[in-house]
């Protein structure tokens, strides 16, 4: 919440990033001169809900897909930067013993699939199955978060469980990926989370964001000099042992601030991809209209 | 209308309108009651005598007629008519004493002289050793007595008393009895009785008024020697002797009658 | 003084007293002079519609806090017609009131012979009473981690979690409908010749019954309160599954048509309760 | 024919009949005559924790599924030493604690003054009927999704979500407490010159006080299981959010450690709630 | 030991344990009642009437001492001792005819056999017209009469009656009075019947016990006529007869001074 001197700031569980150094080291509270807050979710729309009702302004790392339904439906929020790229941290983990592969994907029809829905993993999903020609309406998907749908798919409720973070590899000691995310790249789907913030605090606090964007930059500068020295702070951050943090931090990507505001992200690539995104959403009849232009809803002056 | 009865019952009539029915539980009632008189009300179930004395204490306004009391029509209740009910009308979240002292302390009479009420009070109904018991530790007997001194704290002109005492036992009854006859005596309380036991209304009625239902009226008005005789000589013996004996016998067979007509056998 | 008879509407309203309180002088404090104030009800209803109308037709509410009136209506006519993630309306309702009445049912068989065990035996009370008492103040909705480790997210899981909540509150209920018989009853019927089975059967058993449907009604409404957070954690269909899933997408209207659904089935199941616990005993609270 | 008296054990463990029981020859169906069952209550404890302990030792269980003692046990020390998640356990337990009872106030400070205008007054009847009837068969639970978006994900919203819980339960004690207060008492109080201001406050408030403290009984059971829910929601602290974050990363152990701790303090709410009413209503049932 | 008695009662005693006392509820009590005989018992509250019922309706076993039923001891109830409770010992969930029919249902008797005697019942108790009706609809009298028929469909040999009258009204009161003399005149069954009301005591028994509390024990034994009386002659003529009165006189004053006794003036 927001009381006078306090940011919130949303992010994820076992989702280990490079600026979470700057979070445990407060280096984020001394650069904005305000307390920061940062508090867990379970997925990306329910910190759209908490950005809307004006108890978070900031979601580190917030899923597109989110983003885009919450614009879409009003929410008033803007896309201010790229928090991490993950081909390989958001996958679709089908079980060993079902016998289905990317050959014979049609099978899944029929079957049940746990996955968050309404995210980034959904919208991956659905561009997969289309991709392997899997009729999307017919296979059974089941409204999970991703620590429940390990569970599910390593009990066997599920034949596939889409998920992202640290329940991956917890999906794996019963599965392999449908896609790898290197074969999804491959066919244009890609993957990544942004940083989002209220349009109320983006007009009323803009050297807050400002300041918040400078940190992240730093941090990530700083992890990408020397990787190991902070992922012990990134592991109890993220409430991961150190392995397990590790792999995750190899699949990452942390785009420089220069990145970001070339032609492939908020130069004009993310405006794109973000009706891309709409158009799948409302295709697939999870969303009712998307908007003809997403690009007032992106603003890259705090990079 | 000059008048000199301390209860004027004038012409009253009660219809109580049913979704699809009239109930006439009282039609056409006259009764006057003197300053200081006895009267207890016999009657079988339903003949209306609940809602006689709700109309005298105010609870109830008829369907047509009124009543006055000292003079004054009643609009409502008021502190100068007492109630006694049955049973379960004392405040049991309070202790003997706060009970008795719950009509000055609502009146905002004077502490001390509460307390003076209130002890004298206990001392009536013999429950000095009671005052500061939670009321619903006491016996039946006990609680009608907490209930009678909780009506006389407010020194009311007119005492009502729906079947105060119906609910106790044989012997605790009859001490009631003597109780309220003590009561009657040394205060001077214009006291109306209803009671179900034909035995209890000729002891304790100066006058007694048998009704009858459908329509609710007064059958018939005795005038009894009894609760006089009661004050001189001991209250068995009144009610052994051939007098009471008689006029029990004359009350009973003409409720029996009564009841009979109305119902046939299945009561 | 013969009174004028106010009109039967106003009666009806609550605007004039009727038959029974006009005689009454001093109202105040006596429950029986309240009357429905049906007047007042609909100046509720009345108001709260004209506000949502208006705040729809000026938007003044942003329509993700609080749905226009005709998007609703608009929402729910195309629910109805195509259903919610391909599943039509009333399947959402059905599965959901399905699993409610699963989980009564067993709650119902498992707990009803337990709390007569409890009830009537020393051995059958010592046995379960350890966990009866341990388990019933922990509420269901804290077992669900347990209950998706051990049972999954399928159809079993969610009737057993709503088995859960219903079990205890029937074992209760059966035990004190047992406790509650009148020794005079039970003396009586073994002076008639009754044996302990008979007793069972034709005493003890019926005299249960008011307490048992009172602990019916009571897990009904548990039980409903329960299949939402049920549906919540994993569900495809189901009306708490439809809330969840569309509140993940901003769909305020779809998540408002749900609570207005749940409100209305659950109030639905109340009134059947009463009707039924009228229809099968008659007798109750009349021992 | 002189018995020998059984040992005091014996009774204790209900073994024996005690000096109640043993006089009576038809014991069954005689709820008087049912015991303790004390020797079969430490009996199922005994099996159960040594199945805890053969399992443990054996590794007959997975440990995702059900923990070991030892490994139960040393998580407990952890967390007693550590907290979870950085914050003592004595800190998640306080804040649950803390949001349960301020639901449950604000709900009875709201509720009550409520029930009372609805069980006083036609209008008030009228007015709120409406309301109260269509929100008391909904769920809390079902609000969730709009309470995120109106009030957000603060204390304030929980505790909201805790008031809506608890609000519509102490309306209706306290309506039926006014309700049920006996004509006969208002008279008695009329009679002897009571105002109706005096009314309210010495006879209608007291006589109402017994449903009303069932009422927060009740509030407190509903919301102490509504409060694990409310936690599920972007909640860093509170035993709810404990389980539901050990869940997601399959802490079985902890998982359990929580359910057992919201049991043992739900009983003790329980209990403290009992005392409070036999101190504060000695007179109830009574009247 | 031959004896003639219906029922035996042999020096029992009966000592109830509390967790810090004990309490004498019956002490070396004997009595024996004959075949054919209606006996009342009389006596203040907690002298032990209820639990001497128990004990031989086979409900308690006594501390000492055995009771014998036709000779047989008693060791637990059994259906040729029928009981009739003050009140609520009806099965509300049955119909009347159900209620009257219940005992021989479940000794399995003759379906068509049970019929006939469950019309005979009603009629004797005036209820054909009541068969089918639930019996919470029913009057409290009424109740109490289906109590009697169903008590008296199993044909026991011995009738025992707690406080049978106790929760009706006077006039009701005095009906069943009725309907239990002829029921005994009728049937010669064994009636032991406890009851509070001195008046009904005399009327009803042949012999009367009062008993007194602290042990409990039978402080006295009068043998009565009125019972036999009333058979020829109307029970109001028999209650006002100068007899009757002096005895109810005489017992009344020996109940007073025991409860004065036991319990000073605070009943
Ligand atoms: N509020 C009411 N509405 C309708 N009818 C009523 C109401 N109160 C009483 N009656 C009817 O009015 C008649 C007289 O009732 P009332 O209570 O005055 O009788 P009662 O003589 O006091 O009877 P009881 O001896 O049983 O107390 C009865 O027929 C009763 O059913
Ligand atoms: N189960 C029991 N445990 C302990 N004491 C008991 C029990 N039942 C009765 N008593 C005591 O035994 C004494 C006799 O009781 P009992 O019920 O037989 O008296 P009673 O004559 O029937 O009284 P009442 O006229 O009130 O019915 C009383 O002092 C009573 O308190
Ligand atoms: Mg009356
Ligand atoms: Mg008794």
């Amino acid at each position: 919440a927001e009381h006078g001197d306090t940011v919130t700031v949303a992010y994820f569980l076992e989702w280990p990033t490079a600026n979470q150094v700057a979070q445990i080291d407060k280096t984020y509270d001394e650069a904005m001169g305000v307390d920061v807050e940062w508090r867990a979710f379970g997925n990306g729309n329910e910190m759209t809900q908490a950005m809307v009702s004006g108890d978070v302004q900031i979601a580190y790392s917030q899923g597109f897909v989110p983003f885009v339904v919450g614009v879409s439906n009003g929410a008033p929020l803007k896309l201010v930067g790229i928090a991490v790229t993950y081909a390989e941290n958001d996958l679709c983990i089908i079980r060993e013993d079902a016998g289905i592969t990317q050959d014979n994907a049609s099978e899944l029809e029929g079957m049940k699939v746990a996955t968050p829905i309404g995210n980034v993993t959904h919208y991956k999903l659905l561009r997969t199955l289309e991709h392997l020609g899997v009729d999307a309406s017919k296979v059974d998907l089941v409204q999970m978060n991703p620590a429940d749908a390990a569970i599910a798919l390593i009990r066997g409720d599920v034949v596939m469980g889409c998920a992202f973070g640290g329940a991956i590899d917890r999906m794996k000691e019963v599965g392999f990926p449908l896609m790898t995310g290197a074969e999804q790249e491959a066919v244009g789907i890609n993957t990544f989370d942004i940083i989002t913030v209220t349009e109320d605090f983006a007009s009323q606090h803009p050297e807050l964001v400002q300041a918040f964007m400078d940190v992240t930059e730093e941090a990530n500068a700083a992890y990408k000099a020397d990787p190991d020295a902070a992922l012990a702070t990134i592991a109890g951050a993220a409430g991961m042992d150190e392995d397990g943090a590790r792999s995750m931090l190899a699949n990452f990507g942390f785009p420089s601030a220069a990145d970001q505001k070339g032609a492939n992200w908020l130069g004009g690539g993310v405006q794109a991809m973000t009706k891309g995104v709409a158009d799948v959403m409302v295709e697939a009849g999870n969303m009712e209209t998307g908007l003809d232009d997403y690009s007032e809803f992106v603003d890259d002056s705090f990079l | 209308m000059a008048e000199t009865a301390e209860i004027a019952i004038d012409r009253i009539s009660m219809v109580y309108t049913l979704p699809d029915s009239e109930v006439d539980a009282l039609n056409d009632v006259s009764l006057d009651i003197g300053k200081g008189e006895i009267m207890s009300v016999l009657g079988p179930s339903g003949c209306g005598k609940t809602t006689l004395l709700n109309i005298i204490a105010g609870f109830l306004s008829p369907t047509r007629g009124e009543v006055r009391v000292a003079g004054k029509p009643v609009k409502g209740p008021g502190a100068e008519r007492g109630m006694v009910f049955q049973q379960g009308a004392l405040f049991e979240w309070l202790s003997v004493t706060q009970n008795i002292s719950f009509g000055p302390r609502m009146c905002g009479k004077d502490r001390a002289e509460t307390a003076d009420t209130v002890q004298r009070l206990l001392g009536i109904v013999g429950l000095v050793d009671f005052a500061d018991k939670p009321v619903y530790q006491l016996s039946g007997g006990m609680q009608q007595r907490v209930a009678l001194a909780r009506c006389l704290a407010n020194d009311p002109d007119v005492i009502l008393m729906d079947e105060p005492l119906g609910a106790l036992d044989a012997l605790t009854r009859e001490k009631m009895q003597g109780l309220v006859l003590r009561l009657w005596k040394d205060t001077g309380k214009t006291i109306l009785l209803i009671t179900h036991s034909v035995e209890e209304a000729l002891f304790l009625g100066e006058r007694l008024i048998v009704m009858a239902p459908r329509p609710g009226r007064i059958e018939k008005e005795f005038r009894l020697p009894f609760a006089d005789e009661a004050l001189e000589k001991p209250a068995r013996d009144v009610k052994a002797g051939s007098e009471f004996v008689a006029a029990r016998e004359e009350i009973l067979s003409m409720i029996w009658d009564m009841e009979e007509e109305i119902m046939g056998d299945n009561g | 003084m013969s009174r004028q008879k106010p009109s039967g509407l106003a009666i009806w309203l609550g605007l004039s007293d009727n038959s029974f309180t006009r005689q009454k002088t001093v109202k105040f404090g006596d429950a029986a002079a309240v009357n429905s104030g049906r007047f007042y009800s609909l100046l509720t209803l009345a108001v709260l519609i004209v506000a949502w109308v208006v705040a729809s037709a000026f938007e003044l509410i942003e329509p993700f806090y609080w749905p226009s009136i005709s998007g609703t209506w608009e929402r729910l006519v195309k629910i109805l017609g195509e259903g919610f993630r391909n599943t039509a309306l009333h399947d959402h309702v059905g599965i959901s009131v399905y699993r409610v009445l699963s989980g009564v049912f067993y709650g119902a068989l498992v707990g009803i012979p337990l709390g007569f065990a409890m009830g009537l035996s020393s051995i059958g009370r010592g046995l379960f009473d350890p966990v009866v008492e341990f388990m019933r103040p922990i509420p269901p909705l804290a077992l669900i981690p347990l209950i998706i480790l051990w049972f999954g997210i399928d159809e079993f899981a969610k009737i057993f979690l709503l088995f859960l909540a219903s079990l205890f509150i029937m074992t209760i209920a059966a035990r004190s409908g047992v406790s509650s018989v009148r020794i005079t009853k039970v003396h009586a019927a073994y002076s008639l010749g009754a044996s302990k089975l008979q007793i069972l059967r034709h005493v003890i058993l019926p005299n249960a019954l008011p307490e048992i449907f009172t602990g019916l009604r009571t897990s009904m409404g548990v039980c409903w309160g329960t299949v939402v957070a049920a549906e919540l954690v994993a569900a495809d269909k189901g009306l708490g599954s439809m809330i969840m899933i569309a509140k993940n997408f901003l769909q305020t209207d779809t998540v408002v048509i749900g609570i207005i659904l749940i409100g209305i089935i659950g109030y639905i199941i109340e009134l059947i309760m009463r009707r039924l616990e009228q229809w099968l005993i008659p007798w109750r609270g009349k021992g």
